[in-house]
């Protein structure tokens, strides 16, 4: 594995997202990489397993793209604003296949595939419904109490795609703000892409180790690629564009109206710097946020 | 300031049952707004905990999703997703869960998942999310939802998260820690569950007949001997909502 | 629970720490609360059950002094330097029971306790002997693949005393260097004390939350105690003082000598403070470090 | 600087052992100077682990324990240790484990735990720490040890980590993921398993016999077909290590 695994993303999507492959494009609510959904967009992929705690926007325009033949998540929504239009319609059409867990399940299958263990355990819920309709749901009895564990199976994708706000060139990588399932997901992918708001020098990372979620070895690529989450947020960096779930949630009544937006922002660019610059001036202010530092700590020059 | 929306009904007395020092599971919408205010009147050292990680939030702003950056800068601490699951919720450092869904049956369970069949779906919903572990593991929950029929049937369609199931002895054989729901505050009135885990009316609001709450729950709703009418919102209740919490009326209008 | 948890470290030990309860002070080989270690001495405490994955020289000391009567552990020597020459004998000796595990075997115990959980799987090691000798360790059928996995169960300290470099008067803590079991464990316990090298105002916490591993409501004391951790090390603050390390393997091979020290060292101050001044000008200059800071982060004033 | 001790003759050649971008479970002491060692001659791309939880270390002074803080300041990464044991060594990001004990058997099992009856010691070692797991999960263990007949019998006292247990096969049967130790190396020379998993003398050190490293060997010690003298130390690596690595010859005296 070479030291230095910066690219493009166009061309770690090229190497490392095939049709077929289950895909987790991390981040809760925080770090979603948009401008990665975008690229398999372009670059024409099918048959793909989506995974994902919240399919968000994001794997909604994925499948309305026809990218996905499998959806594995455990919420379904426009978070804060209300359903998710087209995945809906695809479900209820039996269009699309998919595999539903609560989060807590959901986020045990990355534990499990990243720890590399057979299973998770959890405390039973009584709800029983899901268990029943989600073979994967499996039960065990305690071996000291003999009481019932519900039990989920690893989840092991073949590429994770993880935003973070800065990391070095050998895939080093910071991450603050929500970090949700991004430790998780690069562990149990078999590849990592990483998409970075920064690129920074090794010494910046290293001076603060415990800030490094995700270290260079799990990862197979480096893109810088600023403003990725977008209409999600990075913390710090810059806001989330509200306003664009707001219209998502009107616009996506009308598939043609869909169609329409991924012809215009998705294959209508060439990558996110030419999607960020159609974004206008505008937006770019309204998303601005001002600075709010931490205070730093000192590691000793031992 | 006499007048005020349904949203507002909901949001102050779901305020109220909240205690100073609970530790609360909080959801964005009217849950989020329960809890700030109760922050700023009687319950001044509740915790917000939200289940993207974040612990102690002080939003300076009115949060529009469950992961927005406001709840972040200034939080106490913020930790992954496996870690408020497991550490937090399934451990038992939760007091308080807040739960919705499309159904509310009469032993408080819960369908947020599907109407119709689950493997051919009428209406699909969006799923469990959090709730299905929140309704089991917080010690109290409650639920807030606008009383109609159609969402207060006698059985749900699915069970995504559990109430008292067939009744308080089934939930407490099964052995999960929680106490299940404590009230469901809708914008008629408030249900409580009695000795056998069913859902009862124990309080109207201001003006609201048992009749006018019969007619839109799907079951023979039976009423606490001890039928209680709520206090209406107070003029600093409603000040707070409106002009610090919810001023563009997102929510509450 | 108040929200001003300060008190001193003599009375949070007289409060949470009681004859017989089982005690885990944390931190590996990082942050070892030894002054909250020597203020159990001094208060007399005895049957305790004394759990850490490396005894190190806490617990060989109050060992010595007779405050325990099992030890729950999964490596016990001097670290770099030797073995632990008193709780050696007295294991050898039939005096002291004790409960052993692998490191992962004793972690993962905590990480049970800390979710909750009746049990936490582990592949198979083949090792076998030390399953054999520890009905703890049990076997479960994977129920996906038929193989077997290693559970053990959780251990939920009475109390865990955790040492941080920085927390605010309700308890939320900062750590960092080297974390082992620390969060771990003060999720697991039913009592948690803390010890600080600063209190802080709460801004500088809430200045950066990802940094809080220990969050104020599973803390029940805030103990200012600079040095706590001497001779053990806290990052940034003070080195390690390996010239200890080394002169305990010496001194410890006398048990008269062990109770000598004991006399001087821990019955013969009042409190960390005093036994600070009393290890000298010399010592503190020697294990003094000069700073190297983190790059700050920005949060964003949302 | 021909002359050279035991201690620098088995960290030279356990550092050659090492190949680039190895992924390394680092112990302290010669471990960790052969770790050290390689990564300032052909192997400037080891990564190297600490049980602590600290990844990519570039400590700036020799290392005195396992945690020192030395390792921390200038690291890659720092982990909890629940996350070092699971998502790396469990998970199977390490390639390279050091282990070390009182008794190494016949089929590279490990004993560092108890001298006599478990349960009435004569002598009572420190335990595994993280060896039992890095015995099974690594994928190549590496053991240094001197060579001394009390330290190799035929069978281990107690099986602290599992080398070939009885034999090749019972380790391939019990599924373990590691491939084992692939060499150990003591003052006198190298062993490794054959196909059986029994280890044979593949090395001896310049200037020592088959008969010295047999009279030091509690088992009848099988010779490799194509035994070999293994390079003596270069001025190189013994500039390094007593210059840069170990100036107070701390660990190689």
């Amino acid at each position: 594995m070479p030291s230095d695994k910066r690219c493009s993303l166009t061309e770690a999507i090229a190497e490392f997202v095939h049709d077929g492959d289950c895909v987790y494009a991390a981040g809760f609510t925080h770090l979603i990489p948009f401008a990665a959904a975008h690229e398999i967009i372009r670059q024409g992929r099918r048959n793909l397993v989506l995974a994902r705690a919240t399919p968000d926007l994001i794997y909604e325009q994925m499948i309305a793209a026809g990218c996905a033949r499998k959806l594995i998540f455990s919420y379904m929504g426009n978070p804060g604003v209300g359903s998710l239009r087209i995945v809906r319609a695809e479900i209820e059409a039996g269009r699309l296949e998919w595999e539903e867990y609560s989060h807590f399940g959901m986020i045990s299958r990355l534990q499990a595939g990243a720890a590399g263990l057979p299973f998770m355990p959890m405390n039973p819920t009584a709800a029983g419904d899901l268990e029943r309709v989600n073979p994967n749901y499996r039960r065990l009895q305690d071996p000291y109490t003999g009481r019932e564990v519900v039990v989920v199976p690893p989840l092991n994708p073949d590429v994770a795609i993880i935003h973070v706000q800065r990391a070095d060139r050998r895939g080093n990588a910071h991450i603050w703000g929500i970090i949700g399932e991004q430790k998780e997901a690069a562990f149990a992918a078999r590849h990592v892409i990483l998409t970075a708001e920064e690129i920074v020098e090794e010494e910046v990372i290293r001076s603060d180790p415990n800030r490094t979620l995700i270290p260079e070895f799990v990862v197979d690529a480096v893109c810088h690629v600023p403003y990725c989450a977008h209409p999600s947020y990075t913390q710090g960096y810059y806001d989330r564009d509200n306003a664009f779930y707001l219209t998502w949630d009107k616009l996506s009544e009308s598939r043609e109206a869909v169609l329409a937006w991924l012809e215009e922002w998705v294959f209508g660019v060439k990558d996110r710097q030419e999607y960020w610059q159609k974004l206008g001036e505008e937006t770019h202010q309204r998303l601005a946020v001002k600075p709010r530092w931490s205070a730093p700590i000192n590691y000793g020059d031992y | 300031m006499s007048a005020y929306t349904a949203a507002e009904l909901m949001t102050i007395n779901a305020a109220r049952l909240l205690r100073d020092h609970d530790v609360v599971f909080v959801g964005v919408g009217l849950p989020n707004l329960a809890c700030n205010l109760a922050q700023r009147t009687h319950a001044p050292n509740l915790v917000l905990v939200y289940e993207a990680g974040v612990i102690g939030a002080r939003p300076s702003r009115l949060p529009l999703s469950i992961g927005d950056p406001t709840l972040v800068s200034g939080a106490a601490s913020v930790c992954s997703m496996y870690d408020i699951f497991s550490l937090y919720l399934q451990r038992g450092l939760i007091d308080v869960g807040f739960l919705g869904g499309a159904q509310i049956d009469r032993f408080g369970n819960i369908n947020a998942t599907v109407i119709g069949d689950y493997f051919h779906p009428k209406v699909r919903l969006p799923g469990s999310g959090g709730s299905m572990e929140i309704a089991a593991w917080a010690n109290r929950c409650y639920i807030i939802t606008p009383h109609q029929k159609r969402r207060f049937p006698e059985r749900v369609d699915f069970r995504t998260s559990a109430g008292f199931l067939s009744g308080r002895a089934e939930r407490i054989a099964s052995g999960v820690r929680g106490g299940g729901p404590q009230a469901v505050v809708t914008d008629l009135g408030i249900l409580e569950p009695d000795e056998s885990g069913e859902l009862i009316l124990t309080a109207l609001h201001p003006g609201v007949t048992v009749e006018q709450v019969q007619a839109n729950t799907g079951w023979p709703l039976r009423v606490a001997a001890n039928l209680r009418t709520t206090e209406p919102p107070t003029d600093e209740e409603l000040r707070i909502l409106r002009e610090e919490l919810d001023p563009q009326g997102i929510y509450i209008r």
